[in-house]
């Protein structure tokens, strides 16, 4: 019932996995993307951290990868953590979270219209802010509406 | 012996009466209960986030107003207030407490909205609705005296607000005050206890809290099912933890409590309104900060209790003067994700009920 | 429940059509609609019979204005701000609020206008029966406005369907919007029924 | 209780004024024909200003002096516009049903009294044509919905069907405990029998008969035929022009039709002090347009469930209690006395719906899919 600071966190999450899993860096962990369902199921599972509220999913494209960035919080310790997962552009593939947490839904699939990262394993990506036939994900930085 | 029936698809929006907007949700009914559901959205995706990134960070206030075209006060508060944690500048006191008192009033006014398009949906003929746009027309007439505008104010500065309140706005502040909650008391009267109300209401869509918190469901939605989340109290911001008022919830998590629950903040916020008034300090109102602004290498995530749920901003700046990523955690589009769950096995009436008692803005969901 | 139809449609094939559609309009739709008013300067052949009924049609159509629903955004707040209690559009005749376009008069195209939701504004132009009047409501519904820059914003309701009347703002006051209705009676006020029709 | 006929048959009409067998049928559809027109469009009138008063804003007011023309507008407006026929639609039907729809309710003026004997046809068994000709309405509806092709206005008509229906019985039995009392079938003998208003008689019988005519002429709380925030315009949804002007001419003429047969049967219809007899009549009239009106602006809208099991579970047991309570009191106890009658009624209206209302409660849950 108690908060944890980022650096407890870290401890924890450091003790547990190597750190090419995860390494904390500047208030956050970086998750590498493979590894990205196990941490989390751990993080939402563990009794002392239990990140059952998952605030935002959102991506940034840094031109020459992705990184995909999950804001987290628990209800119950109100203690919350940034989760960091790179991507390579060639390949946007990353895996879905919407398994852990359902609201992920929405977010992921926005990510996916917006950005185009696909997420392995999300139930129903398709696009969902613009239509079929739209060309282009207009938030990547190579972006150009050609108008 | 079974009837044979065929279930057949209907085309709810996107230009439907209560859809709030241009919401298209693809039902597949059985007679008249819901068995499926798609929502659609996108109709009004006006890409935000991209034309803030092409923008200067002080043109991008304008654009935050136009996010939730009902609750244009607390979007740009949210937004300076991201960049200003990037900036690592403070606000005047005076001005903490007036960003403060606009954006409890924005929530009244915000609610007065939700509450009367739920009463409006349930079927009264436009009635409750005008009476709760009688008192929203007062609020808007104080953001009128305040910054001139209406509807969408760009009201909120880096550092501040843009100038200070002109003289008439404290007195006819207390006046509004004083006389509002006899104007809830009133909406009570008139709607807590009408009996087709409560059969309308009651019970129907209920969002259990195991689900909520799953779906990271947010703000009155979430605390009418009993999850005592608020960003106010939970993560202080701004001033909040200056002030004395309660975080009510309910705990069936129906459309009854989704409406009650608003009318509860209401009064909430009222109660913040009246202490900032008498808190509100002298000084200035903005601290001096560069129209261009460059601020250094780094991310933020800010967030703030908007009318309807938790909003965020997440920015990147790379240092220039330009963000480099500009996100906004919607609280309208993730409150949508449990929609499936709550509206299937009701009839088509109550699946427009239910939709009105989430409470959406298009204009935040689509960005 | 198994009866047999034709051909059910799957989701992805609903969602590649509705693409086609706004990929379609989109090409078509490069150049706004015109919507000529040298008529409104022509001075007309008019004779007794013609001028009173017509005097008695306009009074009619400027009179009982039923506005159609099309609220894609911000705007829409200050048009039901213009119906409600305090500016009360009803005073003119236009309390009823038609969902269906079939019995509605004046399309007030209150938001911006995204190539997604184009389609729609156009059908549901199409579908109005005649005479129909369109007013562009706010910065965006004239050029797009403040999201004119846009990938997925059309630049002005005049690319989509004819426009009679253009309230400027961001968004309009509930009395410009009153004004600007006003200058749709007057234009009403201008037709006559042997010109009708060119 | 009183037989039919104490108003004195001299001060009656002749059944063939002015004059003539045909001439009657001619004078008199005119006069209905005018007359029903003409309370649909005050009525529109009254409904708008009176929304408007309700809702704290003016309502129509720049079309002539009050908005008076306001009506008249609109009915100008809509009959020069265009006729859109859906193209998937069928168009026999849909060209029929506004017709369909608006005759019978016209036809049910022909058994009302204007006055004493100031009727088209005063037929013996007059509540009865009532009640047949005015369910005809409904066949028109659905014939409107089917003929669109609309999923929306299908729904709209379904909804109207079902709600005929079960509305139908609870109305009949509310009536048939009128004609029990009154003894007779007639409306102008009813009318002549009531020396005190049926309504005080008959309190139940007049909720129950007003419950059910709100949900045959599809009105608030009962308008899921054409509820906006549902299937946006209902079962009109494809039409304009001057069909559309049609039906919106039946809801209204519904309305009147209600409010003339509530004035007939239990108002005492053209009875009353002073005026003259055809005033009366139209100021009881108004009276019920006023709370249909108030009604229409205060109550939020059933769900089709609901207003189901609202028929069946609590106004039928009430209907029949009613009739046979009534059916005692005429059998056993003819030559009540006003005074002691009416008390016993309303006393037992209030104690019913108290009782009924504690077993009763709407709801409707979740279907398992």
């Amino acid at each position: 019932m108690q908060a944890l600071s980022f650096d407890e966190i870290a401890g924890l999450i450091s003790a547990k996995y190597a750190p090419e899993m995860v390494a904390p860096s500047q208030g956050s962990l970086v998750v590498g993307g493979e590894h990205l369902l196990e941490v989390a199921s751990y993080l939402r599972g563990t009794p002392e951290l239990d990140f059952d509220y998952l605030i935002s999913v959102t991506a940034v494209d840094y031109r020459g990868h992705f990184e995909i960035v999950y804001h987290l919080t628990s209800l119950q310790h109100s203690h919350s953590l940034v989760l960091k997962v790179r991507c390579p552009q060639d390949k946007p593939v990353m895996p879905s979270v919407v398994s852990l947490w359902r609201g992920a839904d929405l977010q992921e699939r926005e990510v996916f219209d917006l950005m185009g990262v696909s997420f392995a394993g999300h139930p129903n990506l398709k696009r969902l802010f613009l239509w079929d036939g739209f060309k282009g994900y207009p938030l990547r930085k190579d972006y150009s509406s050609g108008t | 012996m079974a009837l044979k029936t065929e279930p057949f698809v209907l085309n709810i929006g996107p230009l439907h009466p209560s859809t709030h907007g241009v919401f298209r949700l693809l039902a597949t009914l059985d007679g008249e209960v819901v068995i499926d559901i798609e929502p659609i959205i996108g109709y009004l995706h006006r890409g935000i986030e991209k034309l803030a990134e092409e923008r200067e960070y002080q043109k991008d206030i304008p654009l935050c107003d136009r996010l939730d075209y009902v609750a244009a006060m607390s979007h740009s508060m949210a937004y300076v207030m991201a960049v200003e944690k990037l900036l690592g500048i403070s606000v005047p006191e005076r001005a903490e407490y007036i960003r403060v008192i606009m954006v409890e009033l924005q929530r009244i006014a915000s609610h007065l909205l939700a509450v009367g398009s739920i009463a409006n949906e349930i079927g009264t003929f436009f009635t409750p609705f005008m009476y709760m746009f009688r008192e929203r027309e007062r609020i808007l007439d104080l953001f009128d005296m305040v910054c001139g505008q209406r509807l969408l104010y760009n009201y909120m500065r880096f550092g501040g607000v843009s100038h200070d309140l002109p003289e008439e706005f404290i007195p006819a502040l207390a006046k509004f005050i004083n006389q509002m909650p006899g104007y809830i008391d009133e909406y009570d009267q008139l709607l807590a206890e009408n009996e087709i109300l409560l059969v309308r209401t009651k019970g129907i869509g209920v969002l259990p809290p195991e689900l909520a918190i799953n779906c990271s469901v947010s703000g009155p939605t979430l605390r009418a099912s009993g999850v005592a989340r608020d960003i106010r109290r939970c993560d202080p911001y701004s001033i909040y933890d200056r002030f004395e008022f309660d975080i009510p919830t309910r705990t069936a998590g129906d459309c009854y409590d989704r409406y009650r629950q608003r009318i509860e903040e209401m009064r909430q916020s009222l109660r913040i309104i009246r202490q900032a008034v008498e808190q509100l300090p002298q000084g200035k109102v903005n601290s001096q900060v560069p129209i261009r602004v460059r601020p250094p290498q780094g991310d933020v995530f800010v967030h703030v209790e908007a009318p309807r749920g938790e909003l965020g901003f997440y920015l990147v700046s790379d240092g220039s003067e330009k963000p480099y990523r500009f996100h906004i955690r919607a609280p309208s589009l993730i409150n949508l994700t449990p929609l499936r769950e709550m509206i299937i096995g009701w009839k088509l009436a109550d699946a427009i009920v239910i939709f009105g008692s989430i409470d959406i803005i298009m204009g935040e969901i689509d960005r | 429940m198994e009866v047999g139809r034709e051909r059910i449609y799957s989701a992805a094939e609903l969602d590649a059509h509705e693409g086609a559609l706004i990929e379609a309009l989109r090409a078509s739709s490069q150049q706004p609609v015109t919507d000529p008013d040298e008529w409104l300067q022509k001075e007309l052949q008019r004779n007794v019979l013609v001028t009173s009924v017509d005097a008695v049609l306009n009074w009619s159509r400027r009179s009982s204005l039923w506005p159609v629903i099309c609220f894609p955004a911000c705007c829409a707040f200050e048009f039901i701000g213009a119906s409600a209690s305090r500016f009360d559009m009803s005073r003119f005749g236009m309390d009823i609020l038609r969902g269906s376009p079939r019995q509605a008069d004046l399309l007030i195209t209150a938001g911006t206008l995204t190539w997604k939701m184009a389609p729609q504004v156009r059908r549901l132009y199409d579908q109005m029966a005649e005479p129909k009047w369109v007013i562009a409501m706010g910065a965006c519904g004239i050029t797009g406005g403040i999201f004119r820059d846009s990938y997925s914003v059309v630049p002005g309701y005049n690319r989509i369907v004819p426009v009679d009347v253009y309230v400027p703002g961001c968004p309009p006051r509930p009395e410009a919007l009153l004004n600007g209705i006003e200058m749709l009676r007057q234009k009403i006020n201008a037709r006559s029924i042997s010109t009708e029709g060119e | 209780m009183t037989a039919a006929g104490t108003i004195s048959q001299a001060s009656a009409l002749a059944s063939d004024w002015p004059g003539n067998f045909w001439l009657h049928l001619l004078v008199f559809a005119l006069i209905i024909l005018a007359f029903v027109i003409l309370t649909v469009i005050i009525l529109i009138w009254l409904e708008r200003r009176l929304l408007g008063r309700i809702q704290v804003r003016p309502g129509p007011n720049r079309a002539g002096p009050f908005g008076l023309l306001q009506p008249i507008a609109d009915v100008v407006k809509i009959l020069t516009k265009e006729d859109t026929v859906p193209g998937w639609g069928d168009r026999l039907v849909f060209w029929l049903a506004p017709l369909v729809a608006f005759v019978p309710v016209l036809l049910v003026f022909a058994v009302v009294p204007f006055w004493n004997g100031a009727l088209l046809a005063d037929l013996n068994i007059g509540i009865l044509y009532v009640l047949a000709v005015s369910s005809v309405a409904s066949v028109g509806i659905f014939m409107t919905g089917w003929a669109s092709g609309n999923k929306y206005s299908l729904i709209g008509a379904m909804r109207d069907i079902a709600q005929l229906i079960s509305y139908e019985i609870p109305m009949m039995l509310s009536l048939a405990a009128v004609v029990l009392v009154a003894g007779s079938l007639s409306l102008n003998e009813i009318v002549a029998a009531q020396d005190v208003p049926y309504i005080l008689l008959q309190p139940m019988g007049f909720t129950i008969f007003f419950i059910a005519a709100l949900a045959e002429a599809n009105r608030t709380p009962f308008d899921l035929v054409e509820a906006d925030s549902e299937i946006v315009a209902g079962f009109n949804i494809e039409y304009s022009g001057m069909k559309f002007a049609i039906l919106y001419l039946m809801e209204y003429s519904e309305v009147v039709f209600i409010a003339a047969i509530a004035t007939s049967l239990f108002l005492g219809g053209w009875r009353g002090p002073f005026l003259p007899p055809f005033l009366w009549f139209v100021i009881k009239m108004f009276a019920v347009f006023f709370v249909l009106i108030w009604i229409r602006g205060t109550l939020p809208r059933l769900r089709i469930d609901q207003v189901m099991a609202f028929a069946w579970k609590f106004l039928l047991p009430l209907a029949l209690i009613n009739l046979v309570v009534t059916g005692a009191q005429v059998v056993f106890w003819p030559q009540a006395p006003y005074w002691s009658l009416v008390p016993i009624n309303v006393t037992l209206l209030a104690a019913l719906l108290l009782l009924w209302a504690r077993f009763f409660r709407l709801g409707g849950s979740r279907v398992g899919i």
